[in-house]
């Protein structure tokens, strides 16, 4: 017999079937059991709603000027918050992109900081001294790096904390991610990588995006497990993020989550879907909607009805107005904050500079009146 | 000569260029289906198929590196990075390869490749996406910094960048893409590098910018105007090669300078303009040389970024300044 | 049955063994069929005595001054000769690192000029025009995109030819390594990715490089297949890039080899590998020793001898030191050479810094004479 | 005091501040068992272990960006890039994560890590190790840069960066290190940042320079010394922040000057430099400031730099020429 020139390693032939415990119906599929009981699903729930909510009023906000350009986690919900209740905001981080907003509120983030912070104000920047988050990322991947040393330092210290990092498809691709999941192996770094598939990465499908079958093969090549979820099915997000921070705190590494999702509008406020979706498509995309199927296990377990809809969703309409009215009337943003922060001490030449700045501005005020 | 905006002449280029050669192709994100996030490629997929517009991964350093290999293959690329923000995740291919391999290789390779990124502040956009970087390319000897300001030269100076041989790195202003209006010339329209133009000739007093800071400067002209200051504003087009004679010329003649830029003042372009007048227009240099920039901050948010940038004011009150000494 | 939350993707528990055809003893491992003749075998092995021959006088050229820093490839020339054997230099190009100087000279890059480039002459820059061979790369894995758009290039005007490019264990830790794999999978590049997996980058061993069990089981994380071989073995490593070679041409994309070789010596002449490579070790390795495994494979079919072993010394010795006396022959480098090719035209300014230069220096000269 | 080299100077920094304060931590490319490939970490990973002194993964932008996080987490990260002109490899972190988490994070989250780098020319390393790169690095507002030129100063000015709140790039003339002894100060010795050296003091001409390139000032003084020149030598230091007071005055009292720098000259920190100058002292210059610089051209092959890189004989060229003008 010949000796056989095969590689070892070949990708995949049959389909990968993401992990799955909640079927779209709202019914458990055999065999499985929630890591969550009814009052945190209703908790879980209540964010993912109020989530949506926000993502509506802040698009007409932005159609209006008040808010600045920001991007919707619609049909993203399940995938955000069943990871992100899966660490425990007193010890664990997270590192956002910046389509994980339930989830930084989890951690403790004053929902009116973010929408200052999409206003423009400096000011909400500034996340509380007790809310372990890093700033929301813009430019893509580029935080995966900080959440490995961050675990890593956590471990160093041995704080016991965990960091969960969230990123896209396609973040994916970007040289970030690889340096950072091999580091991350090297050093057994407490982190879980959370790829949130969303389908898209603006108008780049995901089959552009990599040849790959899935996002989770990857892990292996890093020395770590990967697995991949259905990310619209809030209970199995939760199983395998509560069990890859198991493994994390336990010492034993990195986890790669492949959590498919669908991202259910547009990129941004700024963008146009229907340039790069079919109609099709999103009718095909809509019963998959991770509210409704919670909404439906609920209501199965009687815990759920239109009377406790109305009321879920006008106590978080109420919350975001309350957070509107805050960020409206806390004290606008001043030119001096230009000058702020940019290092622990101002040296002459910028203070030279905010001197001029300001004094020209006041100059033109007084003109001006 | 038909009236367009900066991204509609800049799109009439890239299919003219097409149409002309084809060997010259696109990369980029989002470019293909979408025509671009402001779409500056738009029906171009349509037109010259996949193979030549692509949609490419996201990862600026494989789409630059890529761009590398397929010039070297025989094919011109044209690249577009989203905004110039994220040409630094490339920087690490753009100034070690895309600007050196005709040097390394002992002109075995030249590279004629483009690289087309929309920069620049005052439209609000999210952080890390208005910043001025291109004083920073134009330490990449081998590399070519074009800044057009003008619906016409965004024309003529794009299709002397996609047929130059060498690498250029193309700078849009974002906020001149819609706003920026003018007429442009019809066919063939090629405008050399390294030749300023003199946006407006006036004997008292030279305004020099580059890219959107040019408008600004235009408005400062005008409003000196009114106060008797004739403004001879000078619009670089290229920093690298930079018109020095042009620039030289024109400063010995008004005696005094001004120099406007969006990046913060350490160590921007601005710089080496003044350093470059400073030695070389010395002797008929009438009052010091300002520069009105940015502060040395990092590009702030939107709420603020009104402060931030340099304005027609502040060009104003330097000049009037400079008008004032000895 | 509770569903099990399991990764569906974890690294392999069983040793992966390379492939090999060819025993250190020298025999034919069982049902190994070389893809390469006598008359191949023996031009290899030619190639590769002189490669090693070269890393002997270039060490102490260097030392007397006369070469600059270079890395010799002495315990990998079964890899790198094999591999470039396995393609067609009249259609095939070569992307290098910096240590594959045979494949160099199989491509047709006169030794002449690789010698001159590393006396610090430009004029050794120069590749001839028919050698398809991009330049040494010194920056870490940045020679592989170019090689994914080189060889995608290739495909798109139809010239049949494949890319062969070569990077250490060390260069798979940088994010060009992911972006250039992704990419190339996407476009299907014919491209063959060569990681010489030489155990070391300069003194980091492989072991701290990654967690991962193999570097070829990366691939399929980009939607193709990886390999390993026996680097050491120069039949396994000239079929397994065969079949790699193949397939790009045939249009099915890329394949990812790890070739398992070791550096037997330093990382290059500056290095002084005493400082992290135990003496024990190196004494394992050395019965590896690829050279000696070929030489044993051709004198037990009666093709190798001593006195041809002697022959073929004195013979890559005589091209060695013909190639360094052209070199120091030619001119001399000149000051001029630092202004030419920067761009195809030189531009007034830069024209204005040669001519300054120029005549300052010739001044100089005119004044010491 | 003791005589050491810069290198000695270097590594007995890194080993008082690890004594110090157990938060400082060291990582970067074979700095472990290796002890760096200069040395400079000799010793450091037998005394402090593996959890201090880490050999990483080859991958620049991860060293630095983990470097983030670890200062996020309470540490305070010393990263050693190999070469300069490999953090390009990490520009994507240094500039706007680096340079801009304190700011975008509005205070909340200061870095207290440096990045330390050899870089510099004049001892034929291969390709791509010798460019000097400072001055794109001080285009990153919030990154401070520093350039300690003396072997006392490596030890002042690392313990400074070491102990800094913010992120700073501290850049090691290859050339230097061995090549440059000195007395340097025992025990506890930090020199703050943003206060030039007059390394020579002279009334007649300022030659401005920093790191390695000071040295060739220093020799350019002693020969203008012989022909009656009197020069000052000012030794930046550190170039983020600059001590435009010094400058400025040292050179409103010369009224003359040349600042040499092994940088090409486009948009090299000289410009810089001579812009403040150009701008702040007007009315003292006697003279066009001359720069002395590498030609703007990439680093050449070993053959060639010997021409390439800024000479004695050129400085004292451009300072003859000074103070004949006027
Ligand atoms: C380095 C970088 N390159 C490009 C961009 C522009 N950009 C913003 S979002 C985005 C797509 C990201 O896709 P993905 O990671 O899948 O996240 P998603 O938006 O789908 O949540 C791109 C290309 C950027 N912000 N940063
Ligand atoms: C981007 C970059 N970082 C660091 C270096 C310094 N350096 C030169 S060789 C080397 C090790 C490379 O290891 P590997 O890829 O395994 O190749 P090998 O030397 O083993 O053949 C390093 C770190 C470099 N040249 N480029
Ligand atoms: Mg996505
Ligand atoms: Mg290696």
């Amino acid at each position: 017999m010949k000796v056989a020139i095969e590689p070892q390693f070949c990708p995949s032939r049959e389909e990968i079937q993401p992990i799955s415990l909640l079927r779209p119906d709202g019914t458990l599929v055999d065999g499985a059991v929630p890591t969550m009981d009814d009052g945190e699903v209703l908790s879980a729930l209540r964010l993912m709603m109020l989530s949506r909510a926000f993502d509506e009023k802040g698009f007409s906000l932005q159609r209006q000027g008040r808010l600045g350009t920001f991007s919707p986690v619609r049909g993203q919900e399940a995938s955000v918050v069943g990871s992100a209740c899966a660490i425990d905001p007193s010890r664990d981080w997270v590192v956002p992109q910046y389509r994980e907003l339930p989830a930084l509120l989890r951690q403790g983030l004053p929902l009116m900081d973010f929408i200052r912070y999409f206003m423009g104000n400096p000011a909400g920047a500034r996340i509380p001294d007790d809310v372990r988050l890093l700033p929301i990322q813009i430019a893509i991947a580029a935080q995966l790096p900080h959440a490995v040393g961050l675990a890593w330092g956590l471990r160093l210290q041995r704080s016991g904390g965990v960091v969960l990092v969230y990123f896209g498809d396609g973040a994916s691709s970007e040289g970030d991610f690889h340096e950072a999941c091999n580091l991350a192996g090297v050093v057994k770094a407490p982190v879980v990588f959370f790829l949130q598939n969303n389908g898209w990465a603006i108008s780049t499908s995901r089959s552009r995006q990599t040849a790959a079958r899935t996002f989770a093969e990857r892990a292996p090549g890093y020395g770590f497990p990967g697995i991949v979820v259905d990310g619209n099915d809030l209970f199995a997000v939760h199983a395998a993020t509560s069990a890859a921070v198991e493994r994390a705190r336990s010492g034993e590494g990195p986890t790669l989550i492949e959590s498919q999702t669908y991202r259910l509008g547009a990129h941004n406020t700024a963008d146009d879907p229907s340039r790069y979706v079919t109609s099709e498509e999103l009718h095909r995309r809509e019963p998959l909607d991770p509210i409704a199927r919670v909404q439906r296990y609920l209501s199965q377990r009687g815990r759920w009805s239109e009377d406790i809809a109305e009321a879920y969703q006008a106590d978080v309409r109420a919350e975001i107005q309350q957070a509107l009215d805050a960020a409206s009337a806390a004290s606008p943003p001043a030119p001096e904050m230009l000058f702020e922060d940019v290092f622990a001490e101002t040296p002459a030449r910028l203070a030279a500079q905010r001197d001029e700045r300001l004094h020209a501005l006041a100059s033109a005020a007084m003109e001006a009146s | 000569m038909a009236t367009m905006t900066m991204l509609e002449a800049i799109r009439e280029t890239l299919r003219a260029e097409m149409l002309r050669d084809d060997r010259v192709m696109l990369l980029g994100l989002d470019i293909g289906r979408m025509g671009g996030v402001f779409r500056a490629t738009d029906g171009l997929l349509s037109e010259f198929g996949p193979d030549r517009v692509v949609d490419m991964p996201l990862a600026e350093g494989a789409i630059v590196g890529s761009a590398i290999g397929l010039a070297i293959s025989g094919l011109s690329p044209v690249v577009e990075i989203q905004f110039l923000g994220f040409a630094q995740q490339a920087l690490h291919q753009i100034a070690p390869h895309v600007a050196r391999m005709r040097y390394r290789s002992r002109g075995r390779f030249a590279l004629p490749l483009t690289i087309r990124a929309p920069f620049g502040g005052g439209v609000k956009t999210p952080e890390l996406h208005a910043d001025a970087l291109e004083g920073l390319f134009t330490q990449c000897p081998g590399l070519k910094v074009v800044m057009p300001a003008t619906a016409a030269d965004a024309k003529g100076l794009l299709t002397t960048a996609i047929r130059d041989p060498d690498p250029v790195l193309f700078c849009e202003p974002l906020r001149g893409y819609r706003l920026v209006r003018g007429e442009v010339p019809d066919g063939e329209h090629a405008v050399p590098f390294g030749r300023a133009r003199i946006a407006r000739d006036g004997k008292d007093i030279t305004i020099v910018a580059w890219s959107a800071a040019v408008h600004l400067a235009e408005q400062a002209a005008g409003i000196l105007a009114r106060d008797g200051i004739e403004a001879t504003v000078l619009d670089l087009r290229t920093l690298v090669p930079l018109d020095v004679e042009t620039l030289v010329s024109t400063v010995e003649r008004t005696g005094r300078c001004v120099v406007v830029h969006e990046a913060p003042l350490t160590s921007g372009f601005g710089a080496e303009v003044v350093a470059t007048l400073a030695s070389e227009a010395f002797y008929s240099l009438r009052a010091p040389i300002a520069r009105v920039t940015a502060p040395d901050a990092p590009y702030p948010l939107a709420g603020v970024e009104q402060w931030y940038v340099p304005s027609v004011e502040q060009v104003v009150a330097k000049a009037k300044e400079a008008m004032q000494a000895a």
